[in-house]
């Protein structure tokens, strides 16, 4: 095939690593958990990657890459429902602010 | 002269051959020919616009008892053109603390969308820009990208009202997507293909009897009613509703970049009009398509012209919903209908009937689901005007 | 496959450049005198008070979740739609299973009156 | 060749419009990106010709979860703008990290040699999706249907706006 299969796993790196950075650089929490997305389409890269690759006849590959966008959707609706409750009660959406543990 | 030989595939193959006559290699003839191909659906989509302007102010005009366009060119014919000329011509006026970036990408996005719709729509049999195996699904995807466009064109134009336009949009597109999707899965269900030109072939049985308008009536009102929700027609207008929040996200447009808007609102009308002739109308299949296929093209147009007026037709009729009203409407009797739909088709089909058989129990079944979705939804309503009379009047009768 | 994929990205690329080069052909030939009134918030001629940026209601993320989840569930139903014919009724009655899982959903979101517009 | 170039010019718009994700400061700008590094995933997907995936990928990621993303930011948004500064005070560890780990990644990934075939993809790829849902894996299929009931229900109560 025209395009080596390390070329898709090096990008999917890159991207991981660019979701990774986000998560921890971030003091909001919305681009933390666009940093999750990212990363979780760098898994789904990969899981593709290697259906495409190793084993094209039978589509194990793409059945979890839907399962992860099913997960994904999940995380988000409910990551994002608990950043706006936070919001309404501590009017912040900051993590470096969210310490409700320390009393 | 021999009609059977009246064919746009044999145009098609003749390019290819010429083109391959030339001695260029492969790639760069196929690269020319989807060229060819991407830049005839464009001006297609482009030139069918302002047929469709026309049409729609001409319909218009006549049913609310007024003559519509009459003075440019004969019938009023180059009216459109005449507006298009004075938009190219307008000052372009953007507002000073909007995203410009965001701002000029919101309209090109918003007729990218109806663009891309017109690659999977076959106008005949297998004249189609691309019949990929994901159709249906892929016209659920370019769906999404306008209601991402009408949502920056709402963020973009810092004005509140836009917003909460941009804002109301999207909850209608959203929320009226599914029983939308839901109506189109239902057909695919019974074919087992999401290829355009797989469902409108599927259709060809008993001289138009085994179009899927007639077998699964239900999945068609739905989603001949989502569809008036998805353009944003009346009665789903609230959202430019003109004499309310001015005019809805697009309210800071002016000049060329508001006419992308317009345009693309009239192209989606058509746009889903056609996806509802192919999906249930069968799309290009009519008497004697086998023989004289360019015939197919009269039939698609036919259709999609019809349920496009149909849509105008409705548009001049009715009043407006209240948000309230639509957002109920859809989340509490089409999609409950359509899901309530879906498992008795599945159920039906399993069930292997002989043909004629199939086709009137899922036609009983489709009628049947329907009356009781209206029963509930008239009980529903007779309760609330109940509840809303109760201040005034001191006994409710017994019903 | 590849090549209807090839025609559906060179209509993509001229469907995006084809408004910016009309706009950019208005911007030759039209008038340009703007002021700050004209440039203005357009706000039927009042002055803009406050913030654009209104607060809004949860309502609309309300039915955006609804929404995403439906979206999900019409993703895992169309595969099992195009496979229909080649599974056994158990499979339909699991298809089944799946779509009264997320029905419980949307009348928990009804008894709740989160699609309730107030 | 012609693929080679395209998946160079993916990559490079996928990598940028991530890297404006986790960057830009206006949350706005920050979800516009992830819609353009959405859609250049989807992109790849059709290279792959995982063309289910690619439709499901914008379907799902741009028509709902980046929509979702953009609500929940204007609904709470009045306090997102101001607060000083996009990145805490560990960014440049972050960055570091970040940067360490691709390196060594890379250098793994290019060391690997995978055993790769050139089968081609059936075209009944997305009936066999289809089936393997009600067959092989119906147990995770059945679970998504009580994964998404469950956040439905939860994300329901937890943004409901508490009246009285």
């Amino acid at each position: 095939m025209a395009i080596p299969l390390t070329w898709y796993l090096i990008l999917a790196a890159a991207l991981f690593c660019i979701g990774f950075y986000g998560v921890l650089a971030r003091r909001n929490a919305v681009p933390i958990l666009m940093g999750v997305e990212l990363m979780l389409n760098a898994v789904n890269i990969n899981f593709l990657a290697f259906w495409r690759y190793v084993r094209p006849e039978e589509p194990v590959g793409q059945v979890f890459a839907i399962f992860v966008l099913a997960v994904a959707a999940a995380e988000a609706a409910v990551g994002l429902a608990l950043i706006i409750s936070i919001y309404r009660t501590r009017k912040t959406i900051n993590v470096d602010r969210i310490d409700l543990l320390k009393g | 002269m021999d009609l059977s030989s009246l064919d746009l595939r044999a145009i098609g193959a003749w390019f290819h051959n010429l083109l391959m006559g030339t001695g260029m290699s492969a790639m760069l003839v196929q690269f020319i020919e989807s060229l060819v191909g991407a830049l005839l659906l464009l001006i297609f989509g482009l030139t069918l616009v302002i047929f469709l302007i026309w049409l729609e102010r001409k319909l218009a005009g006549r049913i609310q008892d007024r003559l519509g366009p009459n003075r440019v060119g004969p019938y009023g014919l180059m009216q459109t053109m005449a507006d298009a000329l004075k938009l190219l011509t307008k000052e372009d006026v953007t507002p000073f603390d909007a995203d410009r970036v965001t701002y000029n990408l919101a309209p090109a996005l918003a007729v990218f969308h109806v663009i891309m719709a017109l690659a999977v729509i076959p106008f005949a049999d297998q004249v189609i820009a691309a019949d990929i195996n994901v159709g249906v699904l892929y016209l659920m995807a370019v769906g999404a990208i306008g209601s991402m466009a009408a949502l920056m064109a709402g963020w973009a134009s810092n004005n509140k009202y836009a917003l909460i336009g941009g804002f109301r949009v999207v909850a209608q597109l959203l929320s009226y997507e599914i029983p939308l999707v839901l109506a189109m899965l239902i057909p695919v269900l019974v074919t087992g293909t999401m290829r355009m030109n797989g469902l409108a072939r599927a259709q060809g049985d008993y001289l138009g009897l085994g179009w899927f308008v007639w077998t699964l009536p239900l999945a068609f009102i739905i989603f001949f009613i989502a569809s008036l929700a998805e353009v944003e027609r009346a009665p789903f207008d609230l959202l430019e509703a003109e004499s309310e929040i001015v005019a809805g996200y697009n309210i800071e447009y002016s000049g060329m970049k508001f006419a992308w808007f317009f345009l693309a609102f009239f192209m989606n009308s058509w746009v889903l009009a056609a996806i509802g002739a192919t999906i249930f109308l069968g799309g290009w299949q009519g008497p004697f398509v086998d023989q004289i296929p360019a015939l197919g093209v009269i039939y698609f147009f036919a259709k999609s012209l019809f349920l496009f007026v149909v849509q105008a037709w409705v548009r001049t009729t009715f009043p407006r919903l209240r948000i309230d009203q639509m957002m109920s409407f859809c989340w509490k009797f089409l999609v409950p209908m359509a899901l309530v739909l879906f498992g008795f088709v599945a159920i039906i089909l399993k069930l292997h009937l002989p043909s004629p058989w199939e086709g009137i129990i899922l036609l009983l079944s489709n009628v049947a689901i329907l009356l009781v979705g209206l029963s509930f939804l008239g009980r529903s309503q007779r309760k609330a005007v109940y509840a809303s009379k109760r201040a005034f009047t001191p006994t409710i009768p017994r019903m | 496959m590849l090549q209807q994929y090839g025609l559906i990205g060179l209509l993509a690329l001229i469907a995006i450049a084809f408004p910016f080069v009309t706009v950019g052909f208005t911007w030759l030939i039209r008038p340009k005198r703007p002021d700050p009134i004209k440039n203005s918030t357009y706000e039927c001629g009042l002055e803009t008070i406050g913030d654009t940026w209104v607060q809004f209601r949860a309502q609309y993320y309300l039915f955006a979740l609804i929404f995403v989840v439906f979206d999900i569930e019409a993703m895992f139903l169309f595969p099992f739609a195009v496979a229909f014919n080649s599974v056994g009724l158990f499979a339909v009655i699991e298809a089944i299973l799946f779509i009264v899982m997320l029905a419980m959903g949307l009348v928990y979101a009804w008894k709740k009156k989160a699609m309730e517009w107030q | 060749m012609v693929q080679q170039v395209v998946f160079i010019l993916i990559a490079i718009f996928t990598l940028g419009m991530a890297l404006g994700t986790v960057i830009s400061r206006k949350l706005f700008h920050a979800a516009l990106f992830l819609v353009g590094t959405f859609a250049g995933v989807a992109i790849l997907y059709v290279l792959l010709e995982a063309e289910f995936l690619a439709v499901s990928q914008v379907i799902v990621y741009i028509g709902a979860i980046a929509t979702l993303i953009v609500f929940a930011i204007m609904l709470s948004r009045s306090m997102m703008d101001k607060e000083s500064g996009a990145v805490n005070k560990q960014w440049w560890a972050a960055a570091g990290g970040s940067v360490l780990l691709f390196a060594a990644l890379a250098l793994l990934l290019s060391k690997v040699p995978f055993a790769t075939t050139s089968a081609a993809v059936p075209d009944d790829t997305i009936a066999k999706i289809g089936s393997q849902f009600v067959g092989v894996y119906v147990i995770p299929f059945e679970v998504v249907s009580v994964l998404l009931l469950v956040a439905m229900i939860g994300a329901i109560m937890l943004a409901r706006e508490r009246h009285g």
